[in-house]
């Protein structure tokens, strides 16, 4: 993600480093604190699950449409998960129209691969007519404002935006009824970024930081403190111990930010 | 005659307005309008590319239109539809009267209009966000631009068509106008109209027009006001 | 569509509005007059409907062809007729090959809405077996010469083509037969198109007239005086009369056009 | 050997040419051939899109070739298929040779071909119209080129094989010659053939190339003759 | 193929030239002879045929696998063999990632036509249920290294994996079972490419002949000496007699590989 | 614990590379490990298209990976599909550190990998065959880039899974490390471990990315080795 070294964020760098060796950051937190984070479970109505995130200023929505059809032949009786995001230009100067770029498939794939993992939707029971029908699950990705660690915004939005989400009921003969049900759900996978900066880890890195970076790590956490997936991002490179620390600091993290999800619904429910 | 929703004829749906709303874009609006809910960004002036599109004596300005998957009732798949681009090249058209694209020569304005939900008349929400996008991001303008529907349910000539009143209609009329010359920016109609019933629409589309001006002045001193 | 201002496109808009003003145009047309119209319908043997239409030195074939498909969900009843345009490069200097760009997607949308919106073709007869197999009306818009006005020499050769179409009788289970029957078209509707130069509305714009324009309005009436569609092009704005006084424009020049398509189809089943 | 449309063994369908049909582009020409309506359009010599196609010792010949939806029995899909393709890349290769190239270092020039209406021999049809339609854009040629097919088709080996000898045939082979010099620019086949039966077949194409080239040069004097 | 006439490209045409007129080739070889011809049938164990090709320094891999399909309309009683090439950015600096371009899509076609027009493959076995299900046929050719006269490299690799290549049997109801049956071929037609530099036919140009080629020539050619196939590449052209001299040179050529080709599948079933 | 081929849990599957397999390309490298066959090919240092991804301080490195058709079970279409993309994408992050890419400002240097038969652990043969392909074309190197991953299947972490294991086990981690320093260049997981378990799996994936090394070194030495 590194654009053109120039002048300026030859400077920029020079003093994010400098800031990170007296143990600061720009915004004034700690190495293994998020930003603030701001769930609107529900926001898309038209959507079967949704959530609008505020992760400090990057703004991202997720919705989850079902559809059926038919099974992959090798699972015939498991429904389907489909993740996409799209990079509207909206979101970024850099982001342009046109199919996903390498940038967005990957962005998908790790939010998809931290949900899908964990096991937390329980597939068997996405299933209508075994070898037939089953739900199709679409995760849809919408990012608004990047500025900076899309990939925590959004895998936060996307197990909201499933937690929220019904899908009706199918009869027998495979017709959907009236009857609304939630999405069978037993976990909630939390996926935590870090950079290196420096050699210090930076949780959720915004976005000079991720402009500046010397290495990216994604790890997954789900709710038994279990490690569920976890990615390398472009470039540079990790000692084992680093990647030993930043998988602590996801799982502390995780626990954190669960409880953060799991608040903004309730409120949403009672609200 | 009485509305499926309880509203009077030349009565808009509930419009709320919010002025600057994303840290990226140069300029950027939100929209909500009835159940639609649009976000608009402005980027530039800035480098054309390719760069053969270019003019020496103005800016160009450009415009992207794009629902998302989950905006309306059936997913729909990610990327342009013929749909999308045509409405993209009639917004473009609907603003570009009121941008005094001449400040700018051999650059580049995007508009982004992103539909978050779809409602019926998502094209007049957009129009009316990219406005405020565009003077948000301090682009120099003649007027303007305020957009609203009208067109014909139930035999009878109504303002801006509710999803039910759109789909079971006989005509509808996305309308844009520069409010204070009343000069028309957009103008598609589909549906059945005799002359008459044309004429009343489109004065009936003005009004509403002049009610959202009202509503993005409201805005824009929100943010910018005193 | 105003391309590069360069200073002879200065010159001629300089040049073009001066006769305007002084109520001319280059090809002393009036300013509510076609160029000359040449129609043959059935031009192509092989499309179950087919028209060549010369409009000035434009030059346009629209081809129909069937298939047999589903309906939509929401209107399982109903055929479907499908419009596209190519700007095949042939046609123009300006034109590219590839996927169709935004000129030709709005010009296949405004042709296809004054023929749809109209409720021309009884889509309901379009119907073979409700919910499962409908007549699918592919009408195929090429353009050979791009000498201006693209829209209603579109138009008029697509109602032609359509007017001319035969289609196939399906038996009870839902198979062809050998007996082929009309289209079930119920009006004629026929798209005009003004542009609006030096404060004037001139009808069928020739290519320099489309060069020069200020603003562009197209409107669609039907057989009884009705309007069924209308589209104010890219750029400038019109005043709530000119718009008014387009639309009786129209519906005169509908009424002579309407007469020209079915004397050449009458002289084309005669000859 | 009797043919189903009652033409000699070297007999062609009836062909109709006509130069000069278009006024957008610098030349262009209708052919008419059996039930085969083909135009061609060229543009040029202009500049190099993209520039680094572009030579310094010669111009660059591109040739699009494609078929409209509505020109076969079964509607074909807008764009371009593999097989047209493949048509643009030869029929490219098959003007070439008689195309003064020098003249235009650092230019392209475009041929256009759109098949309205098809009935086989559309490659030929295309070439012969192409070659029309260079010589109305004045670009210096040092021959014309001219194309016919041969084939096998009843066990006989026959010329300008109809849509039904071509779909029941044994072998077909489009060729086109540069008449005065008979060198082949154009030659493909596909069938099964004997060697004998293949030197016959080439030999009775060259013929019908120059029958074309008759039609060609009439086509040309009609519209250029004093 | 000839790419930027450059000073260096002009004396390597001129070298070229010069030796074909001393009735020689860069590598010695005679004029009427193929390079190096060294074939692994069966490379692929995962696809159901396959052959690694060297032809000289050339390289490719052509893979076959089933699928089982809809019939064509008009033939409901065959099966389909579909033939793609891809050009693979590894095997060559001009190559570049993307759907295939012209030259891609002319040697798949040419090897394509080759083969199928030869009938050397019966469709009519490949039926399974007549107008509802039949073997589809994908020969994938992959282009590791082009070192000249990619044609006759890929319709050896091609026609050799189609060699070697098992079916699995379908049972009556058309599911398939686990018995399997080498595809039917009754022939084993060969397709040889020339060029003509300085007035010569020189059999199997290598790169440096293919970039300073006057024209190109290809023939195929089936077991009794029939010709099936033939094409002439992109520019020049060729006289009567050259032709036919082209044809004699394929149809010895031919009889020569197709020994070799019989010979290496041979040795792979014995060895 | 026994494993369905039979090898211990540090084991790798036999392995085969040979270096400079291609005569085209700048450097090449096969690698046959297990059932998986490999091909990269490197091109450059060469100019960088398009112009504006250039760096006037290092070179950029691109790499494409790709399977063909018939590499897999059921045929894969032809074309870059999301997971060939990803990839790619994380095969560039792994080889970038070790490549000097300072030496070549302005300049772009390509990677290619193509999969010829697969049969899991793909990506970790094609960085090993990459990196001997960047050393045979002569790209300045920090150290070597080997790969090699590790897993956990019936419930016991192991090295180098099969495409059975794979298919029904627990976790499985690609990683690649620069062996002298030990830094980890790539890490992907998927599947469910506890965090001991996890550091078994790093450790193990490290010893077996070891064992890759040696063999690199020696396919090096095959073809440089005096």
């Amino acid at each position: 993600m590194v654009s053109e070294m120039d002048p300026i964020a030859s400077i920029k760098k020079e003093y994010i480093n400098e800031l990170v060796a007296q143990e600061k950051r720009e915004d004034d937190r700690a190495f293994d604190e998020h930003r603030n984070i701001k769930i609107i479970p529900n926001y898309i109505k038209k959507a079967e699950g949704s959530a609008y995130v505020e992760l400090g200023d990057t703004k991202v929505i997720v919705g989850v449409k079902y559809d059926a059809g038919k099974p992959f032949a090798d699972i015939p009786n498991q429904g389907v998960m489909t993740t996409s995001a799209e990079f509207a230009p909206m979101a970024s100067p850099e982001f342009e129209s046109g199919p996903p770029g390498e940038n967005a498939i990957e962005l998908a794939r790790v939010v998809d691969r931290g949900i899908r993992e964990s096991e937390a939707i329980d597939t068997k029971k996405l299933c209508i007519i075994p070898g037939e029908k089953v739900y199709i699950v679409f995760v849809d990705i919408q990012i608004l404002d990047n500025c900076g660690n899309l990939i925590d915004a959004c895998g936060i939005a996307a197990i909201t935006a499933l937690l929220t989400a019904r899908m009706p009921v199918y009869d027998k003969d495979g017709n959907p009824t009236e009857e609304m049900v939630p999405l069978p759900l037993n976990k909630i996978p939390i996926t935590c970024t870090m950079v290196k900066v420096n050699n210090k880890l930076l949780l959720d890195p915004a976005l000079d930081e991720e402009k500046v970076l010397d290495s990216r790590i994604t790890v997954s956490t789900d709710d038994d403190g279990n490690i569920v997936a976890m990615q390398k991002g472009t470039g540079g490179s990790f000692k084992l111990e680093e990647i030993m620390e930043a998988v602590k600091i996801s799982k502390e993290q995780g626990k954190k930010i669960r409880e953060i999800i799991k608040n903004s619904i309730k409120e949403e429910e009672s609200g | 005659m009485k509305r499926g929703d309880g509203r009077k004829k030349d009565e808009l749906r509930n419009v709320r307005m919010e002025v600057g709303v994303l840290k990226r874009a140069d300029g950027s609006a939100y929209v909500e309008w009835g159940n639609n809910k649009v976000f608009a960004s402005v980027y530039g002036p800035r480098e054309v590319i390719p760069r053969f599109l270019a003019r020496n004596d103005r800016a160009i300005l450009r415009c992207k239109y794009n629902m998302t998957p989950f905006s309306v009732e059936d997913r729909k798949r990610p990327g342009p539809d013929r749909r999308s681009v045509e409405i993209g090249k009639v917004t473009a058209g609907a603003l570009e009267p009121a941008v005094i694209l001449e400040t700018y020569p051999n650059s580049m304005i995007n508009v982004n209009i992103e539909v978050m939900q779809a409602d019926a008349g998502t094209r007049c929400a957009g129009i009316t966000a990219a406005t405020l996008a565009l003077v948000d991001a301090g682009i120099p303008m003649r007027d303007l631009v305020s957009a609203c529907a009208a067109g014909k349910a139930n035999d009878g000539i109504i303002l801006d068509l509710s999803k039910e009143e759109d789909n079971k209609g006989q005509a509808d009329i996305p309308m844009a106008i520069m409010p204070r010359s009343e000069e028309v920016t957009l103008l598609q109609m589909d549906g059945i109209l005799t002359e008459d019933e044309l004429e009343e629409a489109l004065k009936l589309a003005v009004g509403g027009c002049k009610s959202i001006y009202e509503l993005q002045k409201n805005a824009l001193m929100a943010k910018y006001g005193e």
